[in-house]
């Protein structure tokens, strides 16, 4: 969000349609991404009531409980659910790329890519995983061998989730606002009914009237977790009755089609919707990281590694914040250098401008504090028409040579003084005079992260070594309500 | 059978078909407000569901029929936990130890009638089946049904009673399992579930996971109700004798009203 | 405000009581019965001097220390001190590549400064950021002192609690809490959640002492007593000045004009609220950037002088500084052309420093709703708490409507230890104190 | 000279009062800055009722599941004498074995009147309270009333814990799970301001009967579902924080009279008049809408179809009226970036920003996407 964002939604108002924010497109979209649509049943924490998943559009797979109170009707629910999602996550196990440069190491081409409608399905998807990882497939409550495994591949997904710029498994709601502003607020664009409303309102509607009428729970159901209320009191409940009295699952898998299959439609228009935009530059550079992450975890569940904690340790907890900052640097400003209209953004607040630059002193020596000879220091100076808010001295990059740091030198009126720093081998990497440029403060990162104690170092300062973690019997046998 | 099921099940989707459209127009006419059309279609719909209730009745017949009425059988249970108890307990020891298909619903119709029928004729059964009373005012206990034959200071719930009704109950259930035990035989599972259920919630009476063992429920829930017993037993004494002097016969069995009550205050 | 006492036995009974802290400090930390000793140190009631007066003890007992320090500016700050103080000791500057070191670290002879570990190891004293000592290790020191230890992160403190047996941490609990920008709800209510600060996760896990600095020598008798009851409720402090030590006044009188009716009830009595009409403007309010820059220039102008009890000095721009919420409100008020050499910084940067008179733009100025972040208590506690003499209040009329209207329905987590005071509150108490200085325009 | 009551009974007319409830009160923390609601609830308008009058019902209802399930574990925790109940205790507030006694003060012989109950529940508070000895320690279904805008309003906590230390603390008993020592922090918010209340009504009561309110503790013992089980556990809710703003929110209810006074005086939000009319009516007080306000007040929708109507900011969120702040609708943007319209001189500086904002956004909306970074 920011004042350009802003405007963009007042213009939605006017235009009665939703305004681009962004030109290119900011996630990798697979070529077969996963689908999934669960619900819950209103009231408990983590109880399955069904779900629409799959990869074709023309071919949901419907999955009910038909007695959402009932656990073992669940755990075949979560079998169901392994049968279908684990051959689609463990699929993308094959060929693998050498990735060469320090630590060395194979990554699969391809990882499994799943799609859900948006934040809460996200939560939902980690209460799933932690509700069956820990799961044992023998002793007092047994499960199918593969919901344990499946547990371990969403709680992995949600995990993913935690980190700026990955792809594995989107909110699609998340992924369609950061890339369109609405005429509404924020909250209700987590409605992806209205918000493909105002994004793609139907001939002859604006956004406005559209994503009215989509507010309707009838023709539009919530797209989950959480079922209608209205729905829940006037035909759920029935459908589950009529199940317990005759054994029949028709009346609820009636029930949930109804409530899913608007949402499936949805789901793949969005997806139409993003695939339309170009991918972003450095969408290529993150979505390589998921298949580091993807191949790690293969490799560590192949080991039979065992369910993640439940909460993180010290260390590991420090390390996880370490590197969800790093994530967040990296991709806020990567999506300003990939994106001209992100980095608009930034140059209304005054942490970047563009111009042309008017003067340029290539040929500029410095000698610095302690050093020997002058080293190059050329001078470009900037014609911007932006209201820059950077002080002298301030670090600056050129979005044009992302490697390369510069330094604001002065600032007067509309006119920029900035020093180049680096990456000035034999003269290269210095603009020419007319061409047009673009300094910002934003830092790409990737500084190497400090060394942080294992478990059995962990400091007195954090408690002292922690008692290392065993899934106990409690894990494997708390009974879902 | 099967051929009934088979027309059943037709039925049932016509039913079912009319029975959805009903509730989709019922949310139509609630999300736009007009309740009259509401109050109509709600109507309609409960006769839809009646009939479909009907053309399941088959399917409801319990298999095997109860040897026993079912006052007979929450007498039974009753007895067998030797204090007021709550429905869902009664319930619960029934289907634990006597295989048997009590339901909540019908213990509430039960209560009802049993009032009714001593009105009518005074101690024609052997035995009533009536509420608990309170210590303080003599009036009905909330969902705690008693035996009439009981002497009066058991029926009576003083502020201890609960506890040590509690406590009690979880010796007479560790108690009846070892006895089914110690006969050769063997007690349900339900019956093991009930009790580790109860013993979680009394100290030291379980550790783990697994299932209670009677013996050490038994001691423990004894460590704590001696804590308890005497103090509760005088409440309950001094409440009884004020309800043999203050109540008539059927009062005393079923409770009294307020004005008693306020009575029993003043 | 005054402390209702003369000058001579306050400041006595002031300096006594804050030497008998002092001394109980040293002894728990020195004594070796703890690993760890908590200091909590109101705005100005010298922090650095105990960090100072302890390096030296155990340097001189020939004891070798690592000091913690969140910024380069608080580090710089440490050594000139301790060089000063003591220029026979050795002291190392530990630094990251490519920083300039300034001057008035570079002068003292017995300062090392250096990129690399081993070329200051050996010195008696090492001082660097908590983010560079991150990255040093296989060295362990037997003394530790952790200075803003409320300003650092519980990860931060992990990632170098292997180089030192013991330490000491010293910090205002009042400031700003350390925050980050992603979600870290993941860890909420963990007694090693990475969120809190040093301070709060060492003091969960251990049982340590924690002592207080009781007297404020900083804030005047005029602030002390509202910042106390506003910020540390439950530890209070008082000034170890009286009225009659400081006074603010002007070489140049002033015209009729607002800037310098508010200039001249700052000067006589500590506070002053310069009230703009009440409106809902963007965060860089022109107008009111326009008075920050415009009262700090006018202040200049009048050629004011502080008196106090080391006697008198004319207060030139570097004791002079503006604070706001935002970095854009900071870049707007430089851009308003502000005197060179007045700090002009946000809250965060601001913490820790000290100067004669400093004008704050209030986070809630012009704003329609309050979040969390304007709200925070920490914020408005590090602006109202820099200054020796006087403090200029910068806001649009209406801010008292705005806290009344601010929605409480923050997120509650579980076995999150509430934090106090809360940031309403301690919003309302320092209005209503300014409402006495308020100067309408 | 009509006082605040007779006002608001007017503007009421001769429909029945709705009672404020936990839930309603707790509510008003939402959007305190709201004029609409205050005056509403105060007058104890049916606002669900109003809503559907004037053609915007608000989508609010509980499912029938989650209110099921929520009976059903409070059920289970006072189920056996509160067997599940006292096991928490006595691991959270180490309450001892002797302490066991419990009253059902509902139990008043099938008569259930709000004042009757009210009496008795202070009858065995105090008795409670003045004898440490052999005195109750849980009260089940105990009654407390709160005067909040000159109307009674009667609460109904889970249980009241009363422990041998002398303090009372307030049982709140939730049916979200607690997973991990970690739960939903919205719905334990919620859950604070609603024990909040009870624990402020308690103060009250003890007050009014002359008992130190200090006697109750300000941290609620909240019981929810441990994990994906059923099994109850129990954590310590300080809520000192949620008091001090209900104490606020309550103290601006009370001056109600201050909007009143700024009202015509034949107002009236009777149903009997046409929707168009009502709708003039509700509009001459004034609101403070947010998108925060469709889950929680049942006038949001007309109030945001409102918004939408007049092109307000609000409907946009609170961070785009921020963003562009000081203007208060989508026209006044647009238009001063156009040109269409002049700007005063308050707005000269939204205006720079918004016209370079204007440009640079054209910059790159346009078809054809300039050539970047390559």
């Amino acid at each position: 969000m920011g004042i350009v964002t802003s405007y963009a939604r007042a213009l939605a108002v006017r235009e009665g349609r939703a305004q681009p924010i962004a030109t290119v497109r900011h996630l990798h979209l697979s070529a077969r991404p996963m689908v999934f649509i669960p619900l819950k049943l209103a009231g408990e924490a983590a109880a399955p009531l069904g779900a629409m998943v799959g990869t074709d559009p023309a071919d949901p797979r419907l999955l009910v409980v038909p007695q959402p109170r009932n656990r073992d009707l669940r755990f075949a629910f979560m079998a169901e659910l392994a049968q279908i999602m684990l051959p689609y996550i463990e699929g993308f196990a094959t060929a693998t790329e050498t990735v060469t440069g320090r630590n060395e190491r194979e990554r699969y081409l391809d990882a499994p890519q799943i799609l859900v409608p948006g934040g809460r399905a996200i939560e939902f998807v980690r209460l799933l995983g932690r509700s069956t990882r820990f799961r044992r497939t023998d002793g007092p409550y047994p499960v199918d061998p593969s919901v344990p495994v499946l547990g371990q591949w969403l709680t992995f997904l949600y995990e993913r989730t935690e980190f700026a710029g990955s792809s594995a498994l989107v909110p699609v709601t998340e992924a369609l606002a950061l890339h369109w502003a609405t005429g509404q607020s924020p909250l209700e664009d987590a409605n992806l009914a209205t918000l493909l409303a105002w994004i793609s309102p139907p001939p002859g509607l604006t956004g406005q009237e559209a994503a009215a009428a989509a507010e309707n729970p009838l023709d539009w159901p919530p797209a989950g977790p959480d079922t209608d209320p209205g729905f829940d009191a006037q035909v759920l409940q029935h459908a589950i009755r009529a199940y317990d009295a005759s054994g029949s699952p028709a009346l609820v898998r009636q029930a949930l089609r109804t409530q899913l299959e608007p949402t499936w439609r949805l789901m793949w228009q969005a997806v139409d919707q993003l695939r339309g935009l170009p991918e972003a530059a450095s969408v290529a550079e993150r979505w390589a990281f998921d298949r580091d992450q993807y191949t790690r975890e293969v490799a560590r569940l192949a080991d039979g590694g065992p369910p993640r904690g439940r909460r993180d340790q010290a260390g590991p907890a420090a390390i996880r914040l370490w590197d969800m900052e790093a994530a967040q640097q990296t991709y806020d400003a990567q999506r300003a250098y990939d994106d001209p209209l992100v980095m608009t953004e930034h140059r209304a607040t005054g942490k970047a401008f563009t111009g042309e630059a008017v003067h340029v002193d290539a040929d500029r020596r410095i000698l610095l504090p302690g050093g020997k000879k002058p080293v190059p220091r050329p001078l470009v100076t900037v014609r911007t028409g932006d209201p820059v808010r950077l002080t002298p001295g301030k670090k600056v990059f050129s979005v044009h040579r992302r490697k390369q740091s510069a330094e604001i030198v002065e600032i007067d009126g509309d006119i920029v003084v900035v020093q180049l720093n680096d990456q000035l081998a034999k003269g290269a990497g210095v603009p020419t005079a007319g061409d047009a440029v673009c300094f910002t403060e934003l830092d790409l990162g990737g500084r190497i992260r400090p060394g942080f104690p294992t478990g059995e170092e962990t400091p007195w300062t954090h408690g002292g070594p922690p008692a290392a973690y065993v899934p106990t019997d409690e894990d494997a046998v708390e009974a879902w309500s | 059978m099967g051929q009934l099921v088979g027309c059943v099940t037709v039925e049932l989707d016509d039913l079912e078909e009319r029975i959805t459209e009903l509730r989709g127009e019922i949310r139509l006419a609630k999300a736009g407000g007009d309740d009259a059309k509401v109050r109509r279609l709600r109507a309609e719909l409960r006769k839809a569901e009646r009939a479909w209730d009907d053309a399941l009745e088959p399917d409801f017949e319990p298999d095997d029929v109860p040897l026993l009425p079912i006052r007979e059988q929450v007498h039974q249970a009753l007895t067998l936990l030797g204090v007021p108890s709550a429905t869902k307990m009664i319930v619960a020891v029934n289907e634990a130890f006597f295989a048997g298909r009590v339901t909540t619903t019908q213990l509430t119709s039960l209560r009802r009638d049993e009032e009714k029928s001593f009105r009518s004729s005074p101690y024609a059964r052997p035995y009533y089946l009536c509420p608990a009373l309170t210590a303080e005012l003599l009036s009905p206990a909330r969902g705690l049904l008693a035996i009439s034959t009981w002497p009066m200071d058991v029926r009576i719930i003083g502020p201890l009673s609960p506890r040590t009704g509690f406590l009690t109950s979880a010796i007479r259930v560790a108690e009846h399992i070892t006895r089914l035990t110690g006969a050769g035989g063997d007690a349900s599972t339900e019956a093991y579930r009930l009790l580790t259920r109860m013993a979680r919630n009394i100290p030291g009476a379980t550790e783990g996971f697994g299932r209670a063992d009677p013996a050490r429920v038994i001691s423990a829930a004894d460590a704590e109700l001696v804590v308890h017993l005497e103090s509760d037993r005088r409440h309950r004494r001094e409440a009884a004798e004020r309800a043999t002097a203050r109540l008539n016969e059927v009062t005393r069995l079923f409770g009294a009203g307020l004005k008693t009550a306020s009575r029993s205050a003043s | 405000m005054t402390v209702p006492f003369s000058a001579e036995s306050a400041t006595e009974s002031a300096a006594a009581a804050a030497d008998r802290a002092t001394a109980a400090i040293l002894a728990d930390f020195t004594g070796g019965g703890h690993r760890g000793v908590i200091v909590d140190s109101p705005p100005g009631a010298g922090k650095s001097t105990l960090v100072v007066t302890t390096t030296l003890e155990l340097a001189l007992a020939g004891e070798r220390l690592m000091i913690v320090a969140q910024t380069n500016e608080q580090v710089d700050d440490l050594v000139d001190k301790i060089a000063t103080r003591a220029p026979a000791i050795t002291v190392g500057r530990l630094h990251k590549d490519g920083f300039q070191v300034p001057e008035r670290v570079l002068r003292h002879p017995g300062v090392t400064a250096s990129k690399k570990i081993d070329d200051v190891a050996s010195c008696a004293v090492v001082l660097a950021t908590a983010d560079k000592w991150a990255y040093v290790s296989g060295r362990t020191w037997r003394w530790a002192i952790i200075d803003e230890a409320y300003q650092m992160r519980s990860d931060k403190l992990l990632a170098i609690a292997a180089l030192f047996e013991q330490a000491l941490f010293v910090g205002d609990p009042g400031q700003l809490d350390p925050f980050s920008v992603v979600d870290t709800e993941r860890w909420a209510g963990l007694a090693w959640d990475p969120m809190q600060s040093a301070v709060a996760v060492t003091a969960r896990l251990n049982d340590l002492p924690v002592h207080r600095l009781p007297v404020s020598w900083r804030l005047p008798a005029s602030a002390a007593p509202l910042i106390s009851e506003a910020f540390y409720p439950f530890t209070p402090f008082r000034s170890g000045t009286t009225g009659a030590d400081r006074a603010l006044e002007f070489t140049a009188a002033g015209f009729p004009v607002p800037w310098d009716h508010t200039l001249n009830e700052a000067a006589s009595t500590g506070w002053a609220l310069h009230e703009l009409p009440s409106r809902h403007t963007v965060r860089t309010d022109a107008d009111a950037v326009q008075a920050c820059a415009g009262l700090a220039t006018r202040l200049l102008q009048r050629g004011p002088i502080a008196h106090d009890e080391h006697g008198s000095h004319h207060v030139d721009a570097t004791r002079i500084a503006i604070g706001a919420a935002h970095n854009d409100q900071v870049a707007a008020i430089r851009a308003a052309g502000v005197p060179a050499g007045i700090t002009v910084d946000t809250a965060n940067r601001l913490q820790g420093r000290e100067y004669d008179v400093t004008i704050v733009l209030h986070p809630l100025s012009g704003r329609r709703d309050a979040t969390a972040f304007h709200l925070e208590s920490g914020r408005l506690c590090v602006l109202a708490s820099r200054h020796r003499h006087a403090c200029v209040v910068v806001a649009r009329a209406g801010i008292p409507e705005l806290l009344d209207a601010h929605p409480s329905t923050g997120r509650v987590r579980l076995n999150v230890p509430v934090k106090f005071p809360d940031g309403w509150e301690a919003n309302h108490a320092v209005l209503a104190h300014l409402a006495g200085h308020r100067v309408p325009t | 000279m009509s006082t605040p009551n007779h006002r608001l009974d007017a503007l009421r007319g001769d429909a029945a009062p709705v009672d404020h409830n936990a839930r309603t009160i707790a509510a008003l923390a939402g959007n305190p800055g709201c004029d609409r609601r205050a005056v509403l609830d105060a007058a104890g308008i049916h606002k669900q009722n109003t809503a559907v009058h004037l053609g915007h019902p608000a989508p609010f209802g509980q499912s029938p599941f989650a209110l099921a399930r929520a009976r059903s574990f409070e059920e289970l925790v006072k189920a056996d004498g509160c067997a599940h109940l006292l096991r928490l205790l006595r691991d959270t507030l180490g309450l001892s074995i002797p302490e066991v006694a419990y009253t059902d003060i509902a139990d008043v012989g099938g008569n259930a009147a709000h004042q009757l109950r009210h009496t008795h529940t202070r009858a065995e508070l105090r008795r409670a309270a003045e004898d440490d000895e052999r005195s109750c320690t849980l009260f089940d279904h105990p009654l407390l009333k709160l005067p909040v805008a000159g109307h009674e309003v009667y609460l109904e906590p889970a249980v009241i814990a009363f422990q041998i230390g002398g303090r009372f603390h307030i049982v709140e008993i939730k049916s979200f799970a607690i997973i991990d020592e970690t739960a939903d922090s919205a719905q334990v918010a919620a859950a604070s301001r609603l024990s909040a209340l009870y624990v402020y009504a308690l103060k009250a009561l003890f007050e009014a009967e002359g008992i130190d309110p200090d006697r109750v503790s300000h941290e609620v013992v909240l019981v929810c579902p441990k994990d994906f089980a059923n099994h109850p556990t129990a954590t310590l809710l300080d809520v000192r924080q949620q008091l001090a703003s209900l104490r606020r929110q309550l103290s601006r209810l009370t001056g109600i009279d201050r909007i009143l006074d700024r009202l015509p005086p034949d107002l009236s939000f009777t149903l009997d008049q046409s929707p168009a009319e009502l709708a003039r009516a509700i509009r001459t007080v004034e609101a403070r809408y947010a998108p925060e306000c469709l889950s929680s007040c049942e006038m949001a929708y007309f109030c945001r179809a409102d918004a939408r109507a007049c092109g307000s900011l609000d409907a946009l969120g609170r961070t785009t009226r921020d963003d562009l702040g000081g203007l208060e609708s989508v026209d006044a943007v647009l238009d001063l970036v156009g040109g269409d319209l002049l700007a005063s001189p308050e707005h000269a500086e939204i205006l720079g920003q918004l016209r370079h904002v204007g440009a640079i956004y054209g910059e790159h909306t346009e078809a054809k996407a300039v050539a970047w970074a390559s």
